[in-house]
């Protein structure tokens, strides 16, 4: 939980006040920042707002369809799907949050050097980078998860590492593109260190495009952690994930679909919201020529 | 004889007119130049003459352009695009950025003259080259298989006037043809339009800010100011005898001696924005002359002894 | 209410299906298309002796010397009779007169005799390690002499990995054999195999040699039999709703109760071959207990895990073996059956008393404990439950889910206490593979190696003569194991397959272990 | 020029390629688990086993393994299964045809598809087509693969029966495939080719097109189309990794045979020579598919030509 509010919150820090009220300005974005906004209090109190404890079992009310007091039924264990719902927001929005906040870090660090420093070393970093960015994120994951084992830290990780590419490639091209401006040329003319010039200068320069593609980027980790359900890896039962609920038993789907429905919704609808705010925000702050550099 | 007449021009974008009240006419064999600062219109007057306002997403609301007798402001797109490229041509302010950087020189060019003159492709690149050789570009059959990138700024732009002239047009517009071009070029191509307003009975409209420029090549100057022009005439009584105090702090800023095209960075103040435009007359926030009734209601365009001017005080400098 | 909706969506769809399985069937009545259990996919290839993974097309190619029923008894198929030795040193087999193989060559004792030795050095090496040579005592009698007396033999002859294949096709194809092409005896022949798709079978009009578990002792009804390779359970569910398959083997069983709900779908259960148990680390603390372990056996309620979750489908395993096998006869004191005051009590006197947070504590440690499974919703959902039974005696287990072979290796590295598993095995010798000192970590995930179990062991393994002593012994051994703790049994899947009633019928119940060629011989397009 | 820049290139994937098998092998071998205990059945001995990891040589140093692995290689011997049994290069051969087709169409189809729609929502006046298509691109990126081949399933072959539900024989069991990989693609392909059009439309060349009195359609595909492509094609040549081995969850859920199931079935069984030989082809795409985007890129950017050779 805490790492994925500093998430927020060093989102929210990127950029002025007046970008993101002017991305929560238009109706779009009013719906999606709104829903977004609902859904981070929804994940931060889950403990407090779900009707009934997520993992307790009551095998003989099992897939009870929706009604009360079960709003969105039960499955096959007896367990509160709103419940899980809830509780899984915190899951899938934490991990997927925490893992592109690592993969932003780790790739703005390596594409700012890659971009800064030039030769065989961006060359070496880039190769790299193009190959895993060319492997299905899938594969990645998959084969990241056998080695270090299951579980939500590994599935965070695996995310991480299968959405790293992205950012090495924009925070390079942003360097890159900055590195060719005039105020820059002329700092490294009065002799300023290598560092300086990439903390003071570049890298706050590139930042903004980097936060935004990695707003946008939340969504397709949902999607991934749900896809890693499907092969039963990544949240450990009983702690409920949406990607872990989507794929739980493909019975269930014929039997009692909305153990499988709802979680499936909510995981659309969060990454169309994401998506939606995450455009909105690039065009408040005027950034869609920066991004589309890389 | 006056070929291209424009009327109490107004332009809209949405809901902000950036133009409004521009007229002026154009002869054959004559220079007009449209003159001011960045932001104060004369690009859009371009834009309109064109009629390519569309693409930016603006639109004609009044007045009236007519060309050799034909109103342009209710043709049909089809009807423009005969004209645009056939009898108008454009030149563009950056050369570096004006010409499709994925295709060869010779085709860019003879697209105009397939395009308006009905010629083969055959044909159209031996204009081409024809063109291109009195546009003074050495080697002018090898160029045509170049590409834009491997060129200068000053032989682009030549190939851009080319590409204006193809199709042996009445009107040209320039669009501040020198402004992204090296000090000397500039001067090569300036000579080369004025050569070629006489040698081929051309009407140009040359938009610039550079008052030295007008001063060297046109007849006739229309001063823009916030969308508005506000004086008009003759280049030799503009600059003897300017009404206007803009078009004065504009001929202040030349450097003498020196035709450098220096920047207007002599006038105090800024150029207001299309959203924020004062009430009254626009100049008056940077006018030393300026009393109350400036600040309140906006000067209409007067004609007088050989222009017009839209002024509440005109006069001299003292 | 949705649900109801739901259902009416697809009942509707299932009388269009049914419309059109109607038309298809009249013109292709003499074809069925069959969907392999999700287990057995992935085969590579058709040659018994050296395959690691065969699937059910392999029993339609080759015929076997003897077959086993459900009720594990041994039938004659290509051998008529045999005898053992009193001394369990040779047996004598009188083979089955007139059978020939698919390209035409002769079934007969030399065949036998080549085909044996062809199992040396490789993975299937054990199957016949007990056999030291095999004799031609004429052309329709072969004796086996042994190096030891092994009991099991008929039922290694009744593997899948011991069809027999035309020697002359495996000397003629090399290594593309089982691949390029297979031979046998059997009723069906390889037409063709796409791997990881589809193998395609056509009739073997020759064949007249069926074992007494099929009723039809002619050719097989249907020509052509085609089968599929879907590892995606819904995928095969509406492939048997819409017509593309006619029936579907290995159904999970929480499928049963959608597949019934079918108008035209048939469901037919097997006893199972297998149990879902959970192993108990005795080395791992406080597993080294044993009144631990005990209690957590007492703490797992099968009756309520088989009458929830799986419906009543199969039955609650109380012991290590399936029910069938004479060795599950065990002294009913043995049996693993809920009692959680038992299980409290017993928790109580080892020191682990009730906290106030329903975990239970000893020295200020509270009761947590790994419970490890495997991915997969047939493990994940037993295990969910397990948890929450453990939860009720004050014992706190943490799930892991790994992948098959990630966790053999945390078995090895000793890092598991609990672990939910299950295994497929209709012979007693599971016990020494599971429970012998030799395999400590992995298969012996209990990890348990004890001078008086490696006794027993020993002798049931080698030291029966006959069957009757094996079953004597492997009980003794059983029973053992039970007293010990060493794993709580859970659960006796049945094995289910279904089938689309307009297109095809299967006999109910189906004999054999497993369905396989008997059960298609009599298998019959629907009427 | 070009080829000189190609056949560069082409030289550059030699040591590219021996890294890659180091990574490949490194990380094949860091796996828990391994092959052996997948061969292994109830009644085989310990012994049987040490006979087992000694016969594949699985009890060699790493180092020894490598060499032995990469020597083979360099004789075009891609080794040998353990637990498929089979050569693996038998093995890629089998499944490879199905991932061909099914990536060949997938990639026609969301590359015609998502250009086409790319360029009718950057060009459309029609608020309504516009907001469908931005709907669309949304909705393609945003459903997990395998809830939509089930969608798709259930709705055009259970519904209406227009397709096979599953399998891989014929044209006609090729469609929801591809419509599942595909409806993700043209998301992506939709999306790249309308900011790159849009981008274009902004150049200053194109405001000389339209004063050369240009129709807008010639101006649309004959300057501005090629220069959206650029992005575009970069994208598509770095995909062919996807197209090839990330097609796991369809090929699960419609019972394909395809280069990512017999990876997937193999990392699972630990079978070490598969999982190696399956990564380096797929490595081995992946780099040719960046050349291929490098060399497309040369060929239709004059300025790239330059700058390369």
């Amino acid at each position: 939980m805490t790492s994925m509010t500093g998430t927020a919150a060093r989102m929210m820090s990127g950029f002025g006040n007046t970008s993101l009220g002017r991305a929560f300005g238009s109706i779009l974005g009013k719906v999606a920042g709104g829903f977004l906004v609902l859904l981070l209090l929804t994940a931060i109190f889950a403990p407090w707002i779900t009707p009934f404890d997520y993992a307790a079992q009551n095998l003989m009310n099992g897939n009870q369809p929706p009604g009360w007091p079960h709003l969105l039924g039960t499955d096959q264990f007896g367990r509160d799907v709103l419940s899980r719902v809830i509780y899984g927001a915190r899951t899938s929005l934490s991990v997927s949050a925490t893992a592109i906040a690592i993969s932003i870090t780790v790739g703005m660090t390596l594409g700012a050097a890659a971009g800064y420093f030039g030769g065989l070393f961006e060359r070496c970093v880039m190769t790299v980078v193009d190959l895993t960015w060319s492997f299905p994120d899938i594969l990645i994951a998959l084969i990241f998860v056998a080695i270090i084992g299951p579980g939500l830290t590994s599935t965070t990780f695996a995310i991480a590492i299968a959405y790293l590419a992205q950012f090495t490639r924009l925070t390079r091209a942003q360097i890159v593109r900055l590195k060719r401006e005039t105020f820059i040329e002329a700092t490294i003319n009065l002799g300023a260190k290598p560092h300086h010039i990439l903390l003071r200068h570049l890298l706050p320069n590139a930042i903004a495009p980097v936060i935004v593609v990695g707003m946008l980027a939340i969504g397709d980790g949902i999607v991934l952690e749900a896809t890693l359900g499907f092969f039963g890896l990544g949240a450990q039962p009983p702690t409920p994930s949406w990607g872990a609920m989507m794929s739980s038993g493909t019975a269930q789907l014929f039997l009692s679909p909305w153990v499988i429905i709802f979680p499936g919704v909510v995981v659309a609808v969060t990454v169309i919201m994401v998506n939606l705010f995450g455009d909105e925000l690039i065009r408040a702050l005027d950034i869609r020529d920066r991004i589309r550099g890389a | 004889m006056t070929v291209l007449s424009v009327r109490n021009l107004q332009v809209a974008f949405g809901a902000v007119a950036p133009l409004s009240g521009v007229s002026f006419d154009v002869a054959k064999g004559e220079t007009l130049g449209i003159v001011g600062e960045s932001g104060s219109g004369k690009s859009l007057t371009a834009m309109a003459v064109m009629g390519l306002l569309p693409l930016a997403g603006g639109r004609i609301t009044a007045g009236s352009i007519t060309f050799d007798g034909q109103e342009l402001t209710t043709l049909t797109e089809k009807a423009y695009r005969r004209l645009r490229g056939g009898r108008i041509g454009l030149i563009t302010q950056n050369p570096m950025t004006s010409l499709d950087p994925l295709q060869c020189i010779g085709p860019q060019v003879d697209a105009v003259a397939v395009l308006h003159l009905g010629m083969t492709a055959r044909e159209a690149r031996a204009r081409t080259v024809e063109i291109l050789g009195t546009l003074r570009i050495p080697d002018p059959a090898t160029i045509c298989d170049r590409y834009p990138h491997q060129m200068s700024g000053g032989m682009k732009q030549r190939i851009v006037i080319a590409m204006a002239l193809a199709a042996d047009p009445d009107v040209l517009v320039a669009d501040e043809p020198t402004t992204a071009l090296d000090v000397t070029v500039q001067a090569q191509i300036i000579r080369l339009l004025d050569d070629l307003v006489k040698s081929r009975d051309l009407a140009l409209i040359l938009i610039t800010h550079d008052m030295s420029v007008v001063a060297q090549t046109c007849d006739r100057v229309v001063v823009m100011y916030a969308g508005r022009a506000v004086e008009q005439g003759p280049v030799g009584d503009i600059f003897d005898a300017p009404q206007h105090p803009y078009t004065q702090a504009l001929i202040g800023c030349i450097p003498r001696g020196l035709d450098d095209g220096a920047r207007l960075t002599g006038i105090a103040g800024t150029v207001p924005t299309v959203l924020n435009y004062p009430p009254g007359c626009p100049f008056h926030p940077r006018c030393d002359r300026a009393e109350e009734v400036c600040a309140s209601i906006v000067p209409e365009l007067e004609p007088n002894a050989t222009g017009a001017v839209a002024c509440h005080l005109p006069g001299v400098a003292p | 209410m949705r649900h109801q909706t739901m259902t009416k969506l697809l009942s509707g769809t299932a009388l269009v299906a049914a419309l059109t399985a109607f038309v298809a069937s009249s013109a292709f009545a003499q074809e069925a298309v069959i969907a392999f259990d999700a287990g057995e996919l992935g085969a590579t290839s058709y040659d018994p002796v050296t395959s690691s993974n065969l699937n059910t097309a392999t029993s339609m190619i080759y015929d076997r010397l003897v077959e086993q029923d459900a009720d594990q008894s041994f039938h004659p198929h290509l051998a008529n009779s045999w005898e053992e030795a009193s001394d369990g040193m040779s047996w004598t087999f009188k083979l089955h007169e007139g059978v020939t193989f698919h390209d035409g060559t002769a079934f007969d004792a030399q065949t036998v005799a080549d085909w044996i030795p062809d199992y040396a050095d490789t993975e299937n090496a054990f199957l016949t390690a007990a056999i030291e040579s095999v004799e031609v005592i004429d052309p329709l009698t072969v004796k086996f002499v042994m190096n030891r007396p092994e009991p099991n033999l008929l039922y290694n002859l009744g593997s899948a990995f011991m069809g027999i294949p035309s020697q002359a096709a495996v000397e003629e194809m090399g290594a593309d054999y089982g691949v390029a092409g297979a031979v046998g005896t059997g009723p069906f022949k390889l037409e063709r195999f796409d791997i990881g798709l589809e193998t395609v079978l056509v009739r073997n009009d020759d064949h007249a040699w069926a074992s007494d578990l099929s009723e039809n002792q002619g050719v097989a009804h249907f020509e052509r039999l085609t089968f599929r390779e879907i590892p995606d359970q819904s995928t095969a569910f509406l492939e048997l709703k819409t017509g593309g398959v006619d029936v579907l083997l290995g159904i999970p069983t929480d499928f049963i109760e959608v597949l019934k709900a079918e108008p035209n779908v048939t469901v037919i259960q097997m006893p199972g071959t297998g149990i879902s148990y959970m192993p108990i680390n005795v080395t791992a603390a406080p597993f080294d207990d044993i009144r631990v372990r005990e209690a957590t056996g007492l703490a797992i309620d099968q009756e309520a895990i088989v009458a929830s979750i799986y419906k009543g489908v199969g039955a609650p395993a109380h012991n290590f073996l399936i029910s069938s096998l004479p060795e599950a006869t065990v002294d009913p004191a043995l049996n693993v059956t809920h009692d959680p005051e038992r299980a409290g009590a017993l928790l109580d006197e080892a020191g682990w008393t009730m906290g106030d947070d329903g975990v239970r504590m000893k020295d200020g440690a509270p009761l947590e404990v790994k419970l490890f499974t495997q991915n997969g919703s047939e493990f994940t959902v037993l295990t969910q439950v397990v948890q929450a039974q453990l939860a009720a005696i004050g014992m706190k287990a943490d799930i892991t889910v790994f992948d098959s072979s990630t966790i053999r290796d945390e078995y090895k590295e000793n890092r598991h206490q609990l672990a939910v598993r299950a295994y497929d095995w209709n012979n007693s010798d599971i016990l020494d593979w599971f429970f012998s000192g030799e395999r400590l970590g992995y298969p012996n995930v209990s990890m348990w190696n004890d001078p008086e179990g490696e006794q027993l062991n020993k002798v049931a393994m080698e030291g029966s003569a006959n069957s009757e002593e094996r079953i004597a012994n492997f009980t003794a051994y059983h029973e053992y194991i039970l007293s010990q703790h060493l794993m709580v049994p859970i659960y006796q899947p049945t094995t289910n397959l279904a089938f689309n009633a307009d297109r095809v019928s299967v006999p109910d119940p189906v004999r054999g272990t497993r369905f396989r060629s008997q059960t298609v011989l009599d298998m019959k397009p629907a009427e | 020029m070009l080829l000189r820049y190609v056949f560069f290139r082409v030289l550059m994937l030699i040591p590219v390629s021996i890294s890659i098998s180091v990574v490949i092998f490194a990380i094949v071998h860091l796996l828990p688990g391994d092959p052996v205990d997948n061969l292994l059945r109830v009644g085989s001995s310990p012994a049987d086993r040490a006979a087992l990891v000694a016969k594949y040589g699985l009890d060699q140093p790493l180092v020894v393994q490598y060499v032995r692995w990469v020597l083979a290689m360099f004789q075009g011997d891609f080794g040998e299964a353990i637990v498929l049994r089979r050569p693996v290069a038998d093995l890629i051969r089998d499944n490879l045809p199905y991932s061909l087709r099914l990536g060949a169409a997938a990639f026609a189809f969301s590359s015609i598809v998502g250009i086409a729609l790319g360029t009718v929502s950057a060009t459309t006046r029609n608020a309504v087509v516009e907001q469908f298509v931005r709907g669309f691109i949304l909705l393609g990126s945003t459903v997990p693969g395998f809830w939509l081949a089930l969608l798709l399933i259930l709705a055009f072959a259970v519904q209406l029966q227009w397709f096979p539900v599953s399998g891989a024989k014929g044209w006609d069991a090729l469609v929801l495939p591809v419509l599942t990989i595909g409806f993700g693609g043209v998301a992506l392909v939709a999306r790249v080719t309308r900011v790159a059009l849009m981008d274009a439309r902004r150049e200053d060349f194109v405001t000389l097109l339209h004063a050369k009195g240009l129709p807008a359609n010639t101006i649309l595909f004959r300057h501005l189309m090629p220069h959206a492509m650029l992005p575009v094609v970069t994208i598509l040549a770095l995909r062919i990794g996807w197209i090839l081995g990330g097609a796991v969850t369809v090929e699960f859920v419609f019972g394909r045979p395809g280069l990512g199931s017999l990876l997937i079935r193999a990392l699972g069984q630990r079978d070490y020579p598969v999982v190696q030989g399956c990564l380096l082809m797929l490595a081995l795409a992946v780099m040719l598919g960046t050349l291929i985007g490098d060399v497309a890129q040369a060929a239709m950017d004059p300025r790239v030509r330059e700058a390369k050779t």
